[in-house]
């Protein structure tokens, strides 16, 4: 197969699935109980040097407990899966957990606006970074769930996004026109939050699932945080409804409001006013310490975070906010 | 002149340039309004697809993020990214509305890096997103952006995001797929196009109270011109309510 | 790319998707009602000489009264994907509708036992045929969703079913490992019968999906039966059910019972006898065309199929035998 | 000997090659039975994949078709078929079981035609179905068959599904996934295994009431012999009536 041009990106993660069969031929694929705590769950799970991936969009469905417990537990020299990242690469980088980036969408809230210091951050020269579009990462993490080496994809083409990332390029042997080869991506961790869980993995989300199905799958090793846990009498009398099924998943924890200050579909709307504070602090280093001494390092588990910033009161705000309450536009 | 700023100049005249029944891309901020405005005035039938998977909603006020809950409220469906990115892929998605940081005179967009170097930047911008995967999907790319020198440039520094490359057909022969492409892009100044043999970037119509000559220097390369260069028409007054009072209430993107 | 082996099969279709990028940009988009026959349907989207597949899985969630349609109106030289295809291939066979066809699994009806006319017709020489497997097939509809010309799989190497493919082999320039690529598959018309669509063709589907999600996306026109109309406010109150969006969808049809004699899931269960009368009704051609006659040709349409074989009365036995309701081993 | 048939026979032995906790794809028939058997006896955490699409069921009663409302009966997912031969190839299920009508000395396996040619063969078979999907994907494939001449030949007329292709290195060389392959082959008088080296068939153990010969004598190429033959054990008579009971009871597959 010739590859008629190559990016000069570095690739952080092997691409070969006999070694990730290797490690699949070794998890459990046994239904048993996996409930455990998020500190637990980071423990065990996730090792300097990792590369892992976080689910959900940026600011939505994003399991910020865990990211939390990543910086609380001081995990260092991981490589990040920079996909769809906004509030958790913010996070993320506020921890300096990483030192190499995939990076697809990184620093920016969408329409929030920067985050001062995730860009001083990635400005430091302290990370390695390779560059991807939303779309390729998600075919790199397509290609390892579906246990191939590689995904043929048509974008990147001509542009110093190729340049810059990892992929090759090749001829259709078929229609003799070019392809990008997206190499599979099989992270050593993820985090994905849903809405409902059975004790044993099996998972339902609802609204968009973005590239958690893919994720899920590519995954060695994956933490899933709900809302609430389900049984699984339940998923059985709707197995149409599972979307991550058990045998997935090394660890589930129930984290109400597991989102926060993030959006979670059909359950509350992000905290603007939070996430507002987030990229006020930033611009100031000391400030930013302050904010995370007080909202993360000083903290010893998620529901502390939600109550410091206004708990179940707040949360019943973003519910209401969530369904429009008070939107004349929408039609109900 | 009537009275409207920058933004909801470029956002009206974008509007119009969705036909009803097409299906576009989008991404938060302008290209969204822009959708929105043009749901709500020439293309009610518009389709509208949100990269991290929401598909023909009945979008209620302003999303702030592709992957919010508005993107996905009284949707046909909610889907993933992988679902709308290769519905693009498929040629089933007709525009899509892009910005950036550096735009040249083939339609390529900068939003990585101004400065330094690759490992080391002066100036970190956000990445591709979405932006190169429906910049190289959709068969009409469209750009909104404030026509300023600093930002249409010679040369980007890094090309993000696919226009037509190096002109010509290295498009096409570059394994984009075929007859995709820059299709507008849409100033607070100008509305241009691209010359078709050359895929050069050209003046098309110009927005009431300026010139040819304020076009031209607010840009960093040479322009061409299309045959007959008309005058954009402005923003009309039902437009301009439906942005302010139902789009953007909140002013999150007008208020810019 | 260099290809090192390649199979001798034809390929049926063009797995080109730029040439399949040109039809879809003329595709309509809008959101218009499609509700239309089964008559109209084949009339108007089923040409002679096009390339057609079935969803489903051979009986069990077909679209039985588009396969007896498309006999009705004596459709001819169709090129098939029989793939996972089981009675509709029957059905099919029967009308010698196709006289190409791509070979996952045919003539058999699994556990039942197999197809005497089926078979005669594949021994005829009538029908040229491409080998391949059930995931390849799947593969190649994957490709065509995706937009793309080809996929890598890792599967038919070494064996016939590989060499009386069209596909190509070549080397991952990641790994240095083989793989098979499996070309893309655009079918010119597809029929899925699902549960519930609304008039514009947004569907959901209960029960495992088969390949029809990658079907209907590959297809260039794509009719719908299903059990139910619902309302297009039913469909956007819940968005994350619709499995297959209405842009795909060129026509939908009411017809309930209509995967009748297959099993429907969460609906009925196959009529085992009914399908049992095929089988041997096959083995002597004259009794055959009596009772193709009798079922498909000489009636208007599929409700009378459905009443010829026992109306209201059978769709509810075999009600209660999909709902285990005399089965002392299924717990409720 | 005990009151039981071939194939009742052949469906506990089986039964017992898999260990609890393992994933298992299974086509209807004697593999299904063999692993609703397992699931009720030794392995009653044994996860079954049905390559339609249904995933770790509480099976009620024998699925007619892979496809059927048994195969996701209080399953815990209903997928799609991509998802099961997609998990079967990330390495996560370590089973099949398959058929055939013709098998050789490396568990090769011929579901395609026998005689004439390929567009005019004497006999047509469905083809590969999912079965050279699992084979190749899955780690270790079985196969129950009857013993007999002519299902085990010299040299299969076409080669369907794959098992060691041409012995040695060449099913790992040939780009299959390293290190999976055949592993048991269950007849009604012998189970069989591979000689790890050449990678051919050989005689693992003999089932009660057969020697060596009887086995010899109906299969159509050499077998190899394992260091310590030993006696296969018989069907218990509780796995006896849990077939009859419970897993067959209208006989679809042990009645054959």
């Amino acid at each position: 197969m010739d590859v008629i041009e190559e990016g000069i990106g570095r690739l952080f993660t092997d691409p070969d699935p006999d070694k990730a069969r290797e490690f699949f031929r070794k998890k459990s694929r046994e239904l048993k109980n996996k409930l455990t705590t998020v500190t637990d769950a980071v423990k065990t799970l996730l090792n300097d040097g990792d590369y892992f991936a976080i689910g959900g969009f940026g600011a939505n469905r994003i399991p910020t407990a865990i990211c939390h417990e990543i910086l609380r537990q001081k995990k260092k020299n991981l490589a990040f899966a920079g996909h769809t990242s906004t509030h958790d690469f913010q996070i993320l980088a506020a921890g300096k957990v990483f030192s190499k980036c995939d990076i697809a969408y990184i620093i920016g809230l969408e329409a929030r606006g920067l985050s001062a210091n995730a860009r001083r951050y990635m400005e430091s020269g302290e990370v390695e970074v390779t560059e991807w579009t939303n779309y390729a990462m998600a075919a790199r993490l397509k290609a390892a769930a579906m246990g191939i080496s590689f995904i043929p994809i048509r974008n990147m083409m001509g542009t110093d996004t190729f340049k810059y990332s990892a992929s090759k390029k090749i001829k259709c042997p078929y229609t003799g026109d070019n392809y990008v080869l997206a190499p599979a991506l099989y992270p050593d961790f993820a985090a994905i939050h849903v809405h409902e869980a059975d004790v044993y993995g099996n998972c339902r989300i609802k609204g968009i699932t973005i590239a958690d199905l893919e994720l899920a799958r590519a995954s060695k090793r994956l933490v899933i945080t709900c809302e609430r846990i389900i049984s699984n009498d339940q998923i059985r009398n709707d197995p149409s409804l599972t979307v991550i099924p058990f045998y997935l998943v090394d660890a589930v924890c129930e984290v109400p409001y597991g989102s926060y200050p993030g959006n979670m579909p059909y359950e509350y709307f992000s905290d603007e006013e939070h996430l507002r504070e987030w990229l006020t602090v930033e611009k100031d280093p000391e400030d930013l310490k302050k904010f995370l001494d007080k909202n993360i390092y000083g903290v010893k588990e998620f529901s502390e975070y939600v109550e410091l910033n206004g708990g179940l009161k707040k949360m019943q705000e973003l519910r209401d906010k969530e369904f429009l309450v008070k939107n004349k536009n929408a039609k109900k | 002149m009537a009275d409207f700023n920058t933004m909801e100049l470029m956002i009206c005249t974008a509007a119009r340039e969705l036909e009803d029944g097409a299906t576009v891309g989008v991404g938060t901020g302008a290209p969204c309004a822009a959708a929105m405005l043009s749901q709500k005035t020439t293309a009610p039938n518009l389709v509208i697809f949100f990269e991290a998977g929401g598909v023909a909603p009945m979008i209620p006020e302003m999303p702030i993020s592709v992957g919010d809950s508005r993107t996905t409220w009284k949707a046909n469906m909610a889907a993933g990214m992988a679902e709308v990115m290769e519905t693009c892929c498929r040629g089933m998605v007709d525009y899509t509305f892009l910005g950036g940081a550096q735009i040249d005179m083939y339609g390529n967009l900068n939003s990585t890096r101004i400065g330094g170097d690759q490992q080391k930047p002066k100036v970190r911008l956000p990445g591709s997103g979405g932006a190169n995967d429906f910049a190289s999907f959709c068969w009409r790319m469209m750009v909104i952006t404030a026509q300023d020198s600093r930002r249409f440039v010679e040369r980007c520094e890094f090309i993000t995001t696919p226009g037509y490359l190096t002109g010509g057909e290295s498009r096409q022969t570059s394994g984009l797929p075929k007859g995709s492409g820059p299709y507008k892009i849409i100033t607070n100044m100008a509305v241009m196009d691209f010359e078709p043999e050359s895929k050069r970037m050209r003046i098309s119509s110009i927005n009431h109270g300026y010139s040819e000559k304020d076009v031209r220097d607010n840009c960093g390369f040479e322009l061409l011109k299309a045959a007959k260069v008309s005058e954009t028409p402005p923003p009309t007054a039902e437009a301009l309510r439906l942005l302010r009072e139902e789009i953007d209430p909140y002013k999150y993107i007008i208020g810019r």
